[in-house]
This record gives C-alpha cells, structure tokens and sequence, in this order.
C-alpha cells in the first residue's frame, strides 16, 4: 500500500500540517481521519497555488507579450493592471454558456472537465520542496505523461460534441499531433530516467542535488526534444494547430463560452505549469540551487524556476509564427523522433561506461556534460543539413530590382 | 514615355483586315464590333504579336438608356500600349453576348459583377452568378430604370435568401 | 468488512462478460473491439489480484504477465483499428455481419 | 484489505468500473461509449493502485485511456456517420445468455474455491521489480513482444495504406 | 471523413479573411478540394450612389472602398476626372500627391505584410511592429489633412489644401528613420525558418496565369512580371523619380511578401527625392464646384498599393457622372484564388488569402 501511505505525506506544506496531524493523533482520532485531513489540505493547497499563479500569469503574459510587441498591455485596472485577470475571471464567470443546437450536450459538458482535471491531478505528483509533494509516486514521470494524455482525449470529445466543423478539424488535428509528440515526450524522459536510474521525481531531484550538477548539462537534446513536444502538447504557440486562431477560428473550444471557456484556459495555464514544473524538476534541479535551498526555502527556488521556463514559453509565443500541420508531425517523426532515439541510446551507454569504470562523478559528469553538449549541438545541426533545412530552394532570396517594365522573369520553383 | 493608347481607326482597319465585316464603328479613342464575335476579336488581338493584348485590364458595361455598351480596356503588358474595344447591346430584356472568360480568365469574376449590377448575361461563362447581390435579387441596380425600393421592401426581400433554413443536421 | 481476493476475482469475471457480450453483440467493427478491450481488463484485474494475493515466490509473476497483456493488447488494438479503416475503405462498411466474404 | 478507506475505495472503483462497462454495452452513440470504456479503464487503473500495482496502473492509464481510446475515436471520426451506429446483431439474445453462463460460471468458481492463505501486505515498489524481471528472467518474451509491436505497426501500415 | 467531403465556410466573420468575405472549401480532411469565393457583404452600391452625387461629392466615395490606402483611391479619380474634363494640375500638386501616395503605399504594405506573417500564425508581434511605423504615417495624414483613414485630401485640379510647414521637417525625420525599421523587419522576417517553410512554394501562380488572370500589382511582379504602371504610364510626378520596381522569382506566397518588403524600400526612395525636389507654388487649379465635364468617357488608372485602380468615368455633360466604375485590384486578384489552393491544405488557403492582401471595401464596394 505504498501509493496509499504516501497520500498524506505533505509534510513541507509548512510544519503547521504535521503538527496538526500529530495533535490529531493524540487525540486518538481514527486513522483516516489524518488521511483525509492531510489529502484535503494538499489539495486545497495545490488548487489555490495553481489558481493563483494562473491568475498572476494572465496578467504577466499580457504584460510580457505587449512588451515584446512594442505597446503597454493591460494597465488600467488596479497598479500595473494587476486586477485585470480579476476582472476577466469575473466577467468570464458571468457570461453566458451557450450549448449550440446539434451538439452532444452530454459530451460538451463533459469536455471542460475532463481537460481540467488531468492537468491539477498531474500536479499531485510535482514536488515543491523537499517534502512538499502530495503524493511522489515512485512512477511519479510516468504519471505525468498518463495523466496528461487523458485529456486529448477529452479535446477530441470538445471538439466532436460542439457541432462545428472547426472545433471537429481542431480535435482531428490535436488528435493527430499527440500521437506524434507523446512518442518524442516519453523518449526525452525515458533518457532522464536512464540517468537517474528512478523514475521517481524526489529521487531524480536528490540525484542532481547529490552531484551537484544539473541535468539540462548532461541532457541537454532531452530538454530540446521535451520542450517542443510539450509546447505542442499544451498548445501554446507556436505549436498550437489545434486552435491555430487564423486557420480554425479557435479550434477545439470555438463553440465554448462563460466559464466552460474558462476552463479550457484554465486547463491551458495548468498543463503549461505542469510543464514547466517537469522540466524544472528534471533538468534544473528542482528545488536545489548549490546549498542555498540550505538558506532560501525550497519552493521559493523551485517556483522560479518553474516561472522561469514558464516564461520562455511566453516568449516564444510572443516571437514565432505557426508550422503547418503536416510540417510539426514530419518535424516529430522524421527530426525528433531520430534524435530522441539516438539521445536514449547515449545516456544508455554513457551509464554503462560510467557504471564499469567505477571512475568518480567529478571526473565523469564534466566529460559527459560537454560531451553531451557537443554531441547535441552537433546532431541537430547535422541532422537539419542532412534534412536539407538549408537548400537552395529552402534559401531566402530578395527579390530582383528591374528598371524596365514588361519582361517576364518568372522561373517555376522545381527549377531551382 | 507612357503607355499608348492606340488608335481605333487603326484597329478597325487591322480587325477588318482579318475579319471582315466585324467592326461596327472606330472613332481614335476605341473601336467598336458586332458583340457576337468578341471572342474572336478578343482571340486575335491576344494573340497577334504586334498587338499582343494579353492582359485584360477592365471590363466593365454602361447603360446608355436605349442600349447597353459593354466595354474592354485591353494592355499589352510587352509593347505597353492600351487599347479600348466597345461591343453594343440593342436588347433591353436580355442583353447577351459571349463571354471572353475563355480568352483572357481575368474576366471571370468582372464578367459576374457585369452579370449582377447590369443583368448582361455572357454566353459561355463558367460560372455566371451573381457576385454581390444574392440569387433572387429583384433586378440589377446599376441600370438606369432601377429605381431602388419605393418606401416599401421590395417583395422577395422580406427574408435574407442567402442561407438555407438550418435543419438540423448531426454533428460533424 | 473485509475485501479479499474473491471480490476482485468477481470484478474481473464481471468486466469479462460484459466484453464478451458486447463482442458477440456488437454490429459495428469498434463496438466488437470495445467489448474485446474490457476482456482484457477483466483478465488484467483477475491476474493482478492472484498476484496481490497468493503467497509465493513467484507473486510478481501476475504483473509480469499484464504487462505483456497491455502490450498485446496496444498492438491488438492498433491492427483492429487499421482492419476497420481498410474495410471501410474496400467495403464502405464497418458492419461486421456484411464482412464476411473473404474477397478484398 | 481491512482499512475503512480501502474497503471504501474498492466499492467505490468497482463501482465505477462495472457501471462504466455497462454503460458500454447499452449506450447507442459509439463515442459516448468510448468516453465511458475509458472510465472503465481508469476504474480498473484505481483497482490495480488498491492491488499495489501502481505502475500497472500508470501503465493502463497511459495506454488503455491515452492511447487505445484515442485510436478508437480516430477511427470511429474516419468512419461515416452512418457507421457510428452501437446497433446490435440478431444474435443478443443468445450472447447475452452467454455471457451470463461464463459470469455465471466465473463467479462460482471464484467464490467456491478455497484460495489457500493470502498475502496480507501488497508488494513494496513493483516498478523496478518489473523491469529486473523483464530485462532478466522474462527477457525472452520481452523480445518477442518487441517483435510483435513491430509486426502490428507494420501491419496496420501497410493495411490503411492508399492504393 | 474518408468519402465524405467536408464544407467548411471560412467566413464572413473568421479572423482571417480580413473584413467581411466568405470562402465556401471543400475538404478532404484538410485537403482543398474545390473553393468557392462569397463575397458582397460589404456592397454599398458605390458605383450608383455615384451617379447621384457631383463629381466633386464622389471623392469620399473613393476613401471608402479601399480604406487602407483612401489616397491612391483619392488619386486614381482625380486623375480620371481631370483626364476626362482636361485640367490641368500645378506642379506642386503633382509632387504632394507622389508623397501621399507614397506614404499610404508604405502604410499599407505594413499592414499586408503585418497580417500576412499573422495569418502564417505569429501570434501580432510583426503586425504591432508595423502599426507602429504606420501610426507615425498616419499622423502626418493628420497633419496634412486632418484625417487620418479617410483622407479625402485629393481635388480634381490639385489637392484640398497647401502642407502645412511642418509637414515636410516631419516627412525628413520620418525618412530618416524608416530604412532601420525595413532592416528590422528583413531582420525579423525574410531568414525566419517558418515563414519561409510555410510560404515557399504555396499558391503559385505563373506569370502566364498572372497575366491571364489579370492580377495586378504585387501579386503580378511577385509571379516575376515587371509591370509596375508608376513605371509604365507615369502619373503625378512618378516621371521625375527615380525607383525600382522589385520583381519577385517563383510567384508563391513569400515572393509576395518580399515584393511587398522591397516596396517598402523602394517607397522611402521615392520620398527621399521628392523632399529634395518638390517645388513650391499653387497646389490647385481652380475648379467650378458644379463640374460639368464635356460628354466622353476616361480610363484613369494607377499603381494602388493593391495594383491596378482604375476608374472608369463616363460623362454625360451634367454635373454628376453618367457611370462611375471602379476597377477594384482587390476583387480581379481573387480571381485566381480557386486555381490558386486547389490541393492545398487550409492553413495554404489562408495564407494565400492573405498575401493576396484584399481590402473587401474595394471587393465589395
């Protein structure tokens, strides 16, 4: 009953929890009593964290995209727009949802919920602080990837209940790239795995915090192949075909409003949380920073790093145009895919050379830090040539300045 | 330097030359023809290479109130020069003379608006519809004796035609 | 109140027949699949609560095997799927009462 | 398995599973009926949490409610919409009795036999357990099992292929 | 979906057909198999509310169809008009209208390319970028004229009225920024891996079937044919300048886009020389306000941001036009647009939707 036992193991919530519960159990409470009260209390916890970071993060992505494209964002209600995400949040309670005629009500209800819950039950495995986690599951990375795998399912549904043939395009296309990129997530973190040698998130923390080193060094194709594959997974752009706002209006979710729509936002916002919190457990060391987690409360680091790659997210929405469908599932299976493969492969043998040199960690992580570097660097360039990302007909060109007018220069592409 | 607008009288002298019979009548600024052979002419001065009329830069028609001018402006985008080619219609009903979409497929869309405005039918069009107004329009708007609607809605407009009844269809 | 093994050997004798039932019932090619999936589960759970439950050395051995039956079970699911693609393709039918000539 | 919470947690997923199986079997529309095989699944992942069998359980939410019932809503949208249909066959009546006859049949064979003494604790942590065992006693099947994978991806590639 | 094609409207109300304009596509799956253009929805019937109005009172007509560039539109119906009565115009007339066309050429290439690379999905930043250097152009509108879409600045004879000083100081600074922000946007743009992988190569069209199309403008110098009727048939002071006109290879979207691009470059030039030569002196010849041309028809045509405005004026010697009609580059460019994604995916169509760049005021008119 490990997974049971470990439900009320929250113990870094603040001291406040254990001692509550040790005051329960003095009291000669039955023993689900502390069970309950301490599975209650994580999950208040989590949903107020998520809420309003979600909250917080409206405001900083609005704030952080108008900087990026040269106007102020939103600044009028309460300092610095602060209350804006408040305002919205209400306005989106109070509006309308509208069921269109045609739709499966069961399924259109449904949808919402299904997409939400995965992303707050994926958080239950992510931990904060050294202690501070609901459950860590010794499966805990593949939970996350299961968890959130559930909620494609529950887009598709969004899309093929609403009675519209975007939302149905939308589903279609989401249904399709998860295929694709789940192969590329579950590869980048089955090589973090073999690293490790445990797929449990406290014990891939501890091991980077044992060696003092972080993974993103040792892998650093594993981050490149997870990031994309995620960003894709949660839809956000550049990647996000499956509500592309100027091809398929709003995809899944066009017939969604008030707080169905909320919900669908809400689950956005979560599953990129969950993202981040993955990559900053895996290859930024989670909640240690060196020793000062010694000094600086583990979660406060661990939050920041979780912000921090949260906001490169925002940053390349701000920056990139959008692939074409056809072009994200070739670039999966014809670049990701190879590269993940050959990145599992290298950490494999990097493991096994390691393990039968018996040589010391300070000596063998440097040379596997740069070697790994290298490695990537050089395969994924390598690997774009040999894709022919630089061919001519791939080359940009100006175009010709002509003085005179009526001659023809027109050549067909194939030509070139 | 410019584009030359070339000569009608001179036209109609080279039109006749290959055609006979086709030009109705040529002033210098445009030649005029007998509107059953547009396409012909149309063909020919596409083609030949000292014309080479090979972009169709507007076709539009007026109503001239006892008959309906359809007229061409032709360029030649190699020599860069212009000519105008009128062709008339003496039926009020319904006009109709060929379409010259066949020629130059510039005037596909400028032939529909012709059609839905003026209520010109081009023989031979691809795809004659209306192109602003929606089918069942009452009339064309830019001829002279359309008089818009007389205080009332016109009948016919009580409802928008232009979207089927919404029956229900399942999802997808 | 206690639940031992014969409860979930229950469960799994339950989630069995109703796939067996759907898979002899279903008119549609998917809904067959359907009803096979759930047989598997039914077997899945009989299998891990032998492994919960019996004493012995080899306890693992259960899970072992379901780990083995998920994976058929993918690929089972994967090769139905492509059949009732194909079949609708050839025969512009997943009714798998009128797929029974051998003909392509 | 004496404890209240997971006494209660098993009738609780029991519940959920045979509810959602029925569900299954009488629901006409052939994607409600995926939505409600995947309860089914996900019920049964919980029963395997209660039988210690976590990673199992990951394992079945990944592929059985990620995986499989996406590819069955995939071919379910490529399919027309007269073939959406859960309709069933003439014979129901006969497979219904069936299947009553092996339920029948399954639980009383669970129920009469005398299982011999039973574990009283789940195992600690399965998930490397597993994988020792695959990769060490089982390492044949394994592979076999790779190779199945890899003749049912190419022969589902090969079957929808456009010809 | 196998067997069953699927119509899906994109409009007329869809974030990317630009204003009110429906494409009827027929797919398989994401596959255009057939597409069919519903426009109209914007009619207003310009053409004969014109023929109740004086010559002079049709001029706000001419900002209202295509009202990102109102001052080619204001330009193109001067210039029938005063073709078709015989005015002349002073030559400092001449040099204010190749500004202000210059100008609304620049601004509206900003917001093609802006909402080009949107429709490619960058998700505003290039457009925003480009609003602000149209701002800054617009605002010397304001300055001129006191509007800043619907400029309404053009008379037959002239223009309404003289700069005011510190328009031309204004128009320097602006010039002497402009050349970094075009680098900006080559910067941004041009090399940018995913614009080139999803324009290259979609919506080609041939310069044989842009010139049997009729498409004009960048859309024809992007299929590689150098027609350009600034150069062609010069008009306001275009015969004094000097300038290239930037011809694009392989006619697909991103030989538009760059054409585009290169305009830009090519209108800064153009201002650069007319700061330098616009002379002074009377900016309107008198004009009766009750115009009666004598009876006759005129072709007036220019080289709109768009391509090819023409109008085509028809007079019967009364004070308002016989027949006024507007050869709309808009609406003749779309002609293409079935040949031009059949086979192509939806993201295709509506990326070369949008570097076909139509304004509906001037489709629908």
């Amino acid at each position: 009953m490990t997974l049971l036992d470990s439900w009320w193991d929250l113990r870094d919530l603040g001291h406040a929890v254990a001692a509550f519960l040790e005051w329960l159990g003095d009291r000669g409470v039955p023993s689900w009593l502390p069970y309950l009260v301490s599975t209650l209390v994580g999950l208040m916890a989590l949903l107020l964290w998520a809420l309003l970071s979600q909250l917080f993060f409206i405001w900083a992505e609005r704030r952080l995209l108008a900087r990026i494209q040269v106007r102020l964002g939103p600044n009028r209600a309460g300092p610095f727009g602060l209350l804006q995400p408040v305002a919205d949040a209400l306005k989106v309670l109070s509006k309308e949802m509208i069921t269109p005629r045609g739709a499966d009500k069961v399924l259109f209800w449904l949808a919402p919920i299904g997409v939400v819950v995965p992303a707050i039950v994926a958080l239950g495995v992510i931990p904060f602080g050294q202690r501070m986690v609901l459950a860590d599951l010794n499966v805990g990375l593949l939970f996350i990837v299961a968890v959130s795998s559930t909620a494609t399912l529950f887009v598709f549904l969004a899309g093929w209940g609403s009675a519209n043939k975007y939302s149905l395009l939308g589903a279609m296309r989401s249904v399709a790239m998860l295929i694709s990129y789940e192969v590329v997530q579950v590869l980048a973190l089955l090589a973090v795995a073999v690293f490790v040698g445990s797929i449990r998130l406290g014990d891939i923390v501890s091991w980077q915090g044992r060696y003092n080193t972080w993974l993103i060094f040792l892998q650093p194709l594993g981050l490149l192949g997870f990031l994309i594959a995620s960003s894709v997974e949660v839809n956000r752009t550049p990647s996000d075909i499956a509500e592309a706002e100027s091809e398929i209006v709003a995809g899944y979710h066009t017939e969604y409003g008030g707080i169905r729509w909320g919900m669908f936002q809400m689950a956005e916002y979560i599953a990129g949380f969950v993202v981040a919190a993955t990559v900053a457990v895996l290859w930024l060391g989670g909640w240690t920073l060196w020793g000062l987690e010694e000094w600086v409360p583990g979660w406060l680091i661990f939050l920041i790093k979780l912000y921090g790659v949260f906001f490169l997210f925002i940053w390349l929405r701000g920056t990139l145009p959008r692939l074409r469908i056809d072009q994200l599932m070739g670039f999966a299976w014809k670049f990701l895919l190879p590269l993940m493969l050959l990145n599992v492969l290298l950490a494999g043998l990097e493991m096994v050379v390691w393990k039968e040199t018996e040589a010391p960690a300070e000596v063998v992580l440097p040379i596997w830090a740069v070697g790994n570097i290298a490695i990537g660097v050089g395969l994924v360039v390598g690997w774009a040539l040999l894709m022919g990302h630089l061919r001519p007909r791939n080359r940009p060109a100006r175009s010709l300045l002509v003085r005179e007018v009526g001659q023809i220069y027109y050549r067909p592409l194939e030509e070139v | 330097m410019g584009t030359r607008l070339l000569s009608g009288l001179e036209l109609a002298h080279r039109l006749e030359r290959v055609m006979p019979g086709v030009v109705v009548e040529a002033v210098p600024e445009w030649v005029e023809v007998s509107p059953q052979a547009v396409v012909d002419v149309g063909r020919f001065l596409r083609d030949d290479p000292e014309l080479e009329m090979n972009f169709l830069s507007c076709l539009t028609a007026v109503d001239l109130l006892d008959h309906f001018e359809v007229v061409y402006h032709l360029q030649s985008l190699r020599h860069n020069h212009l000519m105008v080619l009128k062709a008339k219609l003496w039926e009020r009903e319904s006009p109709e003379l060929p379409s010259v979409a066949s020629v130059w497929p510039g005037a596909h869309l400028q032939e529909r608006e012709a059609y839905d405005l003026m209520g010109i039918r081009f023989r031979g069009h691809p795809d004659l519809r209306r192109l602003f107004l929606w089918e069942g329009f009452p009339g064309h708007p830019l001829r002279k004796d359309w008089l818009g609607m007389p205080g009332q809605r016109m009948p016919g407009l009580e409802t928008f035609p232009g979207e089927p009844e919404w029956r229900g269809e399942g999802r997808g | 109140m206690e639940v031992g093994l014969e409860h979930f050997l229950v469960i799994g004798a339950l989630l069995f027949g109703i796939g067996l039932l759907l898979s002899l019932s279903k008119r549609n090619l998917i809904g067959v699949l359907m009803g096979i999936e759930l047989m598997f589960n039914g077997a899945n759970v009989t299998l891990v609560a032998f492994a919960r439950f019996l004493e012995g050395a080899e306890a693992l051995a259960g899970q072992v095997l379901v780990v083995f039956a998920i994976t058929i079970a993918a690929a089972e699911a994967a090769v139905a799927l492509a059949i009732a693609m194909a079949l609708y393709r050839r025969r512009q039918t997943v009714d798998v009462d009128r797929a029974d000539i051998l003909r392509g | 398995m004496t404890g209240v919470g997971e006494v209660a947690a098993f009738w609780i997923l029991a519940t959920i599973t045979v509810g959602s199986a029925v569900v299954v079997a009488l629901v006409r529309d052939l994607v409600r009926a995926v939505v409600a095989l995947v309860g089914s699944f996900l019920g049964v992942a919980g029963l395997f949490i209660l039988l210690s069998a976590e990673f199992l359980a990951v394992v079945q939410v990944l592929i059985y409610a990620g995986a499989i019932s996406i590819l069955m809503v995939f071919a379910i949208a490529l399919t027309p919409r007269s073939a959406r249909d859960n309709a069933e066959t003439a014979m129901r009546w006969l497979a219904l009795a069936l299947a009553l006859a092996m339920v029948g049949l399954l639980i009383a064979v669970a129920t009469v036999t005398e299982w011999g003494p039973q574990a009283k604790e789940g195992f600690q942590e399965t998930a490397s357990a597993i994988g020792e065992a695959l990769l060490n006693r089982y390492v044949l099947p394994f592979e076999v099992a790779s190779v199945l994978l890899l003749a049912a991806m190419l022969g589902a590639v090969v079957m929808v292929r456009e010809d | 979906m196998v067997g069953e094609p699927l119509v899906i409207n994109v409009g007329p109300q869809h974030p990317s057909t630009h204003g009110v304009f429906r494409l009827k596509l027929t797919l398989d799956g994401e596959r255009i198999l057939d597409c069919e253009m519903v426009m109209g929805y914007l009619h207003r019937s310009m053409e004969k509310l014109a023929e109740e109005r004086t010559w002079t009172q049709n001029i706000p007509f001419t900002d209202r169809t295509d009202y990102l560039s109102a001052m080619t539109g204001n330009l193109a119906y001067c210039l029938a008009v005063e073709k078709l009565a015989g005015i002349p115009v002073p030559p400092r007339a001449h040099w204010i209208r190749t500004i202000m066309a210059e100008l609304q050429r620049f601004a509206s290439h900003c917001m093609a390319i802006g909402t080009f690379v949107n429709d490619c999905g960058a998700w505003h930043t290039p457009l925003l970028y480009m609003m602000r250097e149209r701002e800054k152009v617009l605002d010397l509108f304001e300055l001129a004229c006191g509007a800043r879409l619907t400029t309404n600045y053009m008379r037959i004879g002239g223009v309404a009225r003289d700069l005011p000083p510190e328009f031309l100081p204004r128009l320097r600074e602006l010039v002497k920024e402009l050349p970094q922000r075009i680098a900006e946007y080559e910067e941004l743009l041009v090399e940018n891996e995913i614009i080139v992988a999803r324009a290259r190569g979609i919506g080609v069209l041939s310069a044989e079937q842009a010139i049997a199309y009729s498409v004009s403008g960048p859309m024809l110098r992007g299929s590689g044919v150098a027609w350009d009727l600034r150069k062609a048939n010069p008009y306001a002071a275009y015969e004094q300048v000097e300038f290239d006109i930037p011809v694009g290879v392989h006619g697909d979207c991103y030989d538009r886009f760059l054409v585009r691009l290169a305009e830009m470059r090519q209108s800064v030039r153009i201002l650069e020389q007319a700061l330098d030569m616009i002379p002074s002196g009377p900016v309107q010849t008198p004009v009766p306000l009750a115009l009666r041309p004598p009876p006759g028809e005129a072709y007036g045509r220019i080289e709109s941001p768009r391509g090819e405005l023409g109008f085509y004026v028809v007079s019967d010697g009364g004070p308002s036009p016989f027949r006024f009609h507007i050869r709309s580059p808009s609406l003749i460019n779309l002609t293409p647009l079935p040949e031009m994604v059949r086979g192509l995916t939806v993201p295709d169509a509506i990326i070369t939707l949008g570097s076909i760049d139509i304004v509906v005021g001037e489709v629908d008119r």
